[in-house]
């Protein structure tokens, strides 16, 4: 299983990338330790996660082809 | 004025001040408005010690932003007798100087134009997944924290 | 941004888009300005029992509106930290579906710009010795009350 | 001694005229006095009075040449 992840902002700055593919992860909080591990700065900043478009807070279970963001504070306007 | 697909609220680019005239200019067969309220949200050169901004380079999660709009406009229609209600915001790099916002807000009366149009622009800032990269004269950058 | 002299705020006739437009244009150059509020006022073609009204004469004492807006002007600037307020006001036959009201305030920051343009309408709808008749489309009229 | 009147809005259709010459008043009561009598209509609708662009509630005494305007409510905007 794998998800397709996109990332914005200042995010872009530390993964160097604006979208990945992530493999094995059950849901986002083994996706967060993922993320953690590879991107060590990533745990320093504040961002929220939203799968398919859904901003999620609590642990939520991801599926095979899952969109799933990660959101810096917003800047608009 | 529910609509089915979210409409499409991101331009290219800044926002030209005969695109506003234009969009004025169409309220004029809506004979029962009384009141327009306005918001433009202008690019500031913010200076930052010693580097002043230039421009800002906006990117949003356009699909989200668009489904997020989407709700808060059906908000702002329950909340308020509004005739129409009209948002644009710019993607891409626009310059100190240029508009990168524009709120439309129109009603019989003068209170729910205003109210309506304060409250979408507090809302889209809060809520629209829109990021901004404050590109300064010497090309680094700061990516804007909105306060 | 004190002056001496008042501003005139009056304008013959109904204020077009491309006004509206050119005004806003202008502060391209004012790149400490974060946002603008405008508010506009639309002539309304309101049914009174079976009658439509078709346009709006508007009439002033206008030295004394000039002198009081001075007054209002100064208030506002004192209470909120504004690069610039306008206000434009018709005079004369205004036809439904026209705008006869134009106020412009423009702040590094949203609240202040909106806030102002509020308060700025408020007050010289209150104000300012300014009237209305309401013309019918059979050629009665009715002076138009403020609510 | 005599004032300048100048009458707008609605009052303009009691009055027939947007401008005429008072003569004789002393002060504002006065003024009201010889309007009254000479337009009982006007007794019946609101306004307030301004001497040189000045608006006065109470009695207000008058010179000669002065300006004084009836204003009935206001409906600018």
């Amino acid at each position: 299983m794998e998800i397709n992840l996109i990332i914005f902002g200042k995010l872009i700055d530390i993964t160097g990338s604006a979208a990945m593919t992530i493999k094995n992860v059950a849901d986002t909080a083994q996706l967060n330790e993922q993320l953690h591990s590879r991107y060590p700065a990533l745990s320093s900043y504040p961002y929220v996660i939203a799968v398919e478009q859904e901003i999620v807070h609590a642990n939520t279970p991801l599926k095979n082809k899952d969109t799933v963001a990660l959101l810096p504070p917003y800047a608009g306007g | 004025m529910q609509e089915k697909k979210p409409k499409n609220i991101f331009v290219q680019g800044a926002i030209a001040a005969s695109f506003i005239a234009d969009s004025i200019q169409k309220h004029k067969s809506q004979t029962g408005i009384g009141g327009h309220s306005i918001f433009l949200g202008q690019v500031r050169a913010d200076i930052m010690g010693e580097k002043k901004v230039a421009s800002i380079e906006y990117t949003a999660y356009e699909e989200m932003a668009l489904e997020i709009m989407h709700i808060i406009r059906e908000a702002i229609f329950a909340k308020y007798p509004l005739t129409c209600l009209h948002v644009h915001h710019s993607l891409g790099n626009i310059a100190a100087g240029e508009i990168c916002l524009f709120v439309f807000a129109s009603s019989a009366h003068r209170k729910a134009a205003m109210d309506a149009c304060g409250e979408t622009v507090e809302r889209l800032k809060a809520e629209l997944p829109i990021w901004g990269k404050e590109l300064f004269e010497d090309e680094t950058y700061k990516w804007k924290e909105n306060i």
